[in-house]
């Protein structure tokens, strides 16, 4: 199962992420952090094809998958 | 810990402390740009092997601007409110074998920077010029700008905006660029496929990219990127679609002499003892 | 109404909260409803959303010489950057008006009146996070109801937010106001 | 003049109906400054973004519409200074804001204001430079103001240090450039543009409003009129009024003439300029004093910093026992030498505390080196000072 990395010290809440993953592996979490952002987090990363569109897609390059084979 | 691909060519750290995060508004156009032009960048880097030295970063003022300050790890410049052009012209006088990428928004570039504009295409310089249009003015505090729809209300047309917008791309055509493009922020890998080959271009690459302002539209970043795609059309499909879509594509693609190339000519009618090939 | 020399407020958050909204509305009220000498004075990061924001609010009966504040009375935090930025400046023994759910960490709290009010979840129940100005105003004017009237802050809120919403600001200010509560936290 | 070309002269207050009513607001110094550009009769913006500056030109934006005005986001600020000059000769007042790095780039358009005796209004929220150099409070533009354009010939500028000046020195802005044809610039800085403060605003009929001085008002035909002669401060037709007027920025005669180029002549026309203003320093600039009798040590000050330099004399009096002075410059130019020597003694210390490293402080020395044993700075550099940081200096100095 792949691996999501948020590096939460850039990370904006914007949650574009969320809305582009093809696979919906990612939802917004319920917690607000110290600057007021609510982060993305895992919904169902058995479903993540590690097709890198989070990653494309980000404004502020603070998402990333761990690929895990087998 | 896993970090974002690009981020080995962003400077988060430097010696005298932190520089990250980058200061865009959450879900902003500007920083998918940088990492649309980053993937850009390396492609030509690896496939050209062309040396990360030879690359050049030069910015204005505004939003757009704050791509470059100091979070590349590349040569760079954040400098004069819509001067990027008459600066890189400069840079490529001292050496024509610079990769320049321009990043530039829609004020910087199509209101004070709009003479420069025009005659960095009827040069053909070349530059490889990114145009951030979000259609504010987004640093300022979401005015009006050269290409903000007319009626739409901003914090200085209050009462709808009376003033056509420009079209940028057609713009660069007329003057001369040889080669414009217009994406939107919603279409990464046509974006990337542009800018690599503006970079490859000889000669002024305009490629403008539609781009959310999430702030000054009051709408979410997410609904816009939705919205920019639902509201283009690619050129390679007009015939079928109807009015009312912003077009977007490759509009031109055009073998032209690039200034520096031309200039070479004059040099080399004199024998220099180095010059001489 | 007892009289004043430099009563200084301070509103700090991030973009977005109504932290210039409250600073304007605090002045308005002092100035043009209660008679004294207001500045109030804003400044802001050069991102406007998710940047830090604070908005000050000087009051005197006297003239008001020098605009920013020295040292605060008061001091309304609504995230934790902001705590953590401004907490220096308040005075010993200062008004410290905070919202628990979004600051985690807060040192020394003994050295201030420390009152709590969770401004953000209220505006989300009356109606959205946009009423979290009133709802902090409604917190703040039971600790400084010595030097200004209640239909002076109402009639403040009403003249600065759309007339449709008028009636849920009112209604946040209220329930801000019943859910302030003096922090006697060890 | 034809029917539509009156109805078109905006320099007329046509909509009074929307001027603010007397009374007591609550307003931000942006705000206060439009709200005297129109009381003064201006009916014509044009402006370019730039913080911190932007919230004047907002507010223009949608203010001057209402009075019958007409406002326009330029491409830029060279755009927006030259505008000016076409406003103004076509009949209206004429109003921009911007700061430091627009205010260099107006300075051409300025140059050629003061050649062509233009009257027109600039609005400078200053910003700390150079280059991009930081948005917040700064004074660095003060000689730019003086010495930005090129060429000889002098400016008015004027320097607010609160809401209601930002409303009356507007005001007194447009009647100085319409008195003395003239280009003025408001020297404001990004504390009193943001602040919002009680406004007194007193009905518009008691205002004093000056106009320029016309030709048709001194019985001088078309024929006669010299557009730069007849006096000191010459009358000026307006284009559109029949006078053919021949606007020129190269040395000229009093009719616009340049053919008669001689060193003797281009001598007259610009000593001519130079006087107009500097000659009448006394009657334009303006000081204002506190706690001067038999001071020792001596503040000078203008702008924003004025209110932190009063509030630190204060409280050195009272509280640190010393006799200390106040001066603030309300006008920075021309710079009222004369005055300055008039109402100071002999001092030990002369304290100029402004937002650069030291600019005001020239001309300052340049008039009371003989009265003072030493004039120190006190720079701050992108924020006002606060009363402790010049207490500081004060009781570093004189203890």
């Amino acid at each position: 199962m792949n691996k999501l990395w948020i590096d939460e010290r850039y990370c904006k809440g914007c949650l574009i992420c969320v809305d582009v993953c093809p696979t919906k592996a990612i939802k917004a979490s319920k917690e607000i952090n110290d600057w007021g952002y609510i982060l993305p987090t895992e919904h169902d990363m058995n479903s993540c094809k590690a097709c890198g569109l989070c990653e494309l897609m980000c404004p502020d390059f603070a998402i990333a998958i761990e690929e895990v084979n087998g | 810990m896993k970090k974002h691909p690009m981020l080995k060519y962003l400077k988060e750290e430097g010696p005298l402390g932190q520089r990250m995060p980058l200061i865009m508004c959450p879900g902003c156009g500007a920083g998918q740009v940088l990492n649309y032009t980053l993937h850009a960048v390396e492609r030509v880097m690896n496939e050209d092997k062309i040396g990360k030295e030879n690359f050049l970063f030069i910015s204005g003022v505004g939003c757009s601007a704050r791509l470059t300050s100091h979070y590349l790890n590349f040569d760079s410049a954040w400098t004069i409110h819509g001067r990027t052009l008459a600066i890189a012209t400069g840079s490529l006088l001292a050496n024509p074998a610079f990769k320049i990428i321009v990043f530039t928004g829609d004020g910087d570039t199509g209101s004070i920077g709009g003479n420069h504009f025009i005659h960095a295409c009827r040069r053909n310089i070349d530059v490889t010029i990114v145009c951030i249009n979000n259609g504010v003015y987004g640093m300022t505090g979401g005015q009006v700008a050269p290409t903000t729809p007319v009626g739409a209300i901003t914090t200085t047309t209050p009462y709808g905006n009376i003033e056509e917008a420009f079209d940028l791309c057609k713009l660069a055509e007329t003057a001369g660029a040889s080669f414009v493009a217009r994406w939107t922020t919603a279409h990464p890998h046509q974006v990337i496929k542009s800018i690599t080959k503006g970079l490859r271009k000889k000669g002024t690459a305009f490629i403008e990219i539609l781009s959310q302002c999430p702030v000054h539209s009051k709408s979410s970043p997410v609904a816009m990127l939705r919205e920019l795609k639902e509201n283009t059309i690619q050129i390679s499909k007009k015939k079928e679609s109807g009015e009312g879509k912003t077009l977007i594509g490759e509009f031109c693609d055009l073998d032209k002499p690039e200034w520096n190339e031309s200039y070479q000519k004059l040099i080399d009618q004199f024998d220099h003892e180095e010059g001489k090939s | 109404m007892s009289r004043i020399n430099r009563y200084e407020i301070r509103i700090a958050g991030f973009g977005g909260q109504g932290v210039v909204t409250i600073g304007k509305i605090l002045g308005e009220a002092f100035t043009l409803y209660e008679g004294k000498n207001s500045v109030n004075t804003q400044s802001y990061g050069p991102e406007s959303r998710g940047g830090a924001c604070k908005s000050e609010v000087v009051v005197s009966d006297g003239e008001i010489r020098y605009p920013n504040v020295r040292k605060a009375d008061v001091l309304i935090a609504l995230s934790q950057v902001a705590l953590d930025a401004y907490m220096a400046d308040l005075k010993e023994g200062g008004i410290l008006l905070l919202d628990p759910h979004s600051i985690k960490h807060m040192p020394d709290r003994h050295r201030y009146q420390v009152y709590e009010v969770p401004t953000m979840e209220i505006a989300y129940d009356v109606g959205g996070v946009r009423f979290q100005n009133s709802v902090a105003l409604g917190a703040l004017y039971p600790l400084i109801a010595d030097i200004i009237n209640e239909s002076s802050l109402l009639r403040a809120i009403s003249e600065n937010v759309p007339a449709e919403t008028v009636e849920i600001n009112i209604e946040a200010f209220k329930r801000g106001m019943s859910h302030v509560k003096r922090d006697e936290g060890t | 003049m034809s029917k539509e070309m009156k109805a078109h002269n905006t320099n007329k207050r046509l909509h009074n109906v929307h001027l603010l009513k007397a009374g007591e607001y609550y307003l931000q110094g942006s705000q206060a400054c439009i709200e005297g550009a129109i009381m003064a009769g201006c009916r014509v913006y044009g402006g370019y973004p730039i913080t911190p500056a932007s919230e004047i030109m907002e507010y223009a934006s949608r203010r001057l519409p209402q009075v019958g005005g007409r406002f326009i986001q330029m491409e830029d600020e060279i755009a927006s200074a030259s505008l000016l000059i076409g406003a103004s000769w076509g009949g209206a007042k004429a109003l921009t804001a911007t700061s430091s790095p627009g205010f260099s780039l107006m300075q051409e358009a300025i140059s050629i204001a003061i050649m062509s005796e233009t009257p027109m209004v600039i609005i400078d929220v200053q910003r700390p430079g150079p280059g991009q150099g930081y948005i917040t409070a700064s004074q660095e533009d003060v000689m730019q103001a003086r010495w930005g354009h090129h060429g000889e010939g002098s400016i008015i500028a004027l320097a607010p240090s609160s809401v209601q000046e930002m409303f009356d020195m507007t005001i007194e802005a447009f009647n100085l450039s319409e008195q003395w044809r003239t280009p003025v610039l408001v020297m404001a800085e990004e504390p009193v543009a943001h602040m919002r403060e009680r406004l007194l605003i007193p009905p518009w009929n008691e205002i004093e409003i000056i106009e320029r001085k016309k030709p048709q008002d001194l019985g001088i035909m078309p024929e006669d009129y010299l557009p730069w002669g007849h006096d000191i401060v010459a009358p000026m037709a307006n284009w559109g009024e029949g006078y053919s007027v021949n606007f020129v920025g190269l040395v000229h005669l009093e009719d616009g003439n340049i053919t008669k180029y001689s060193p003797q002549m281009h001598y007259d026309c610009i000593e001519r300029l130079l006087r107009k203003i500097e000659g009448n320093v006394n009657e334009i600039a303006r000081i204002e004093t506190e706690f001067l009798e038999g001071c020792k040590n001596l503040v000078i000050c203008y702008g924003c910093v004025a209110r932190t330099a009063l509030e630190a004399v204060i409280e050195a009096r009272q509280e640190g026992g010393l006799d200390v002075g106040y001066v603030r410059l309300t006008t920075l130019w021309p710079f009222p030498h004369e005055k300055l020597r008039d109402i100071v003694g002999n001092v030990n210390t002369i304290f100029v505390p402004e937002m650069n490293l030291g600019m005001m402080k020239h001309p300052i020395t340049e008039a009371l080196r003989d009265r003072s044993e030493k004039i120190v700075s006190i720079p701050s550099l992108g924020v006002l000072h606060s009363p402790e940081y010049i207490l500081s200096k004060i009781y570093e100095e004189i203890r």
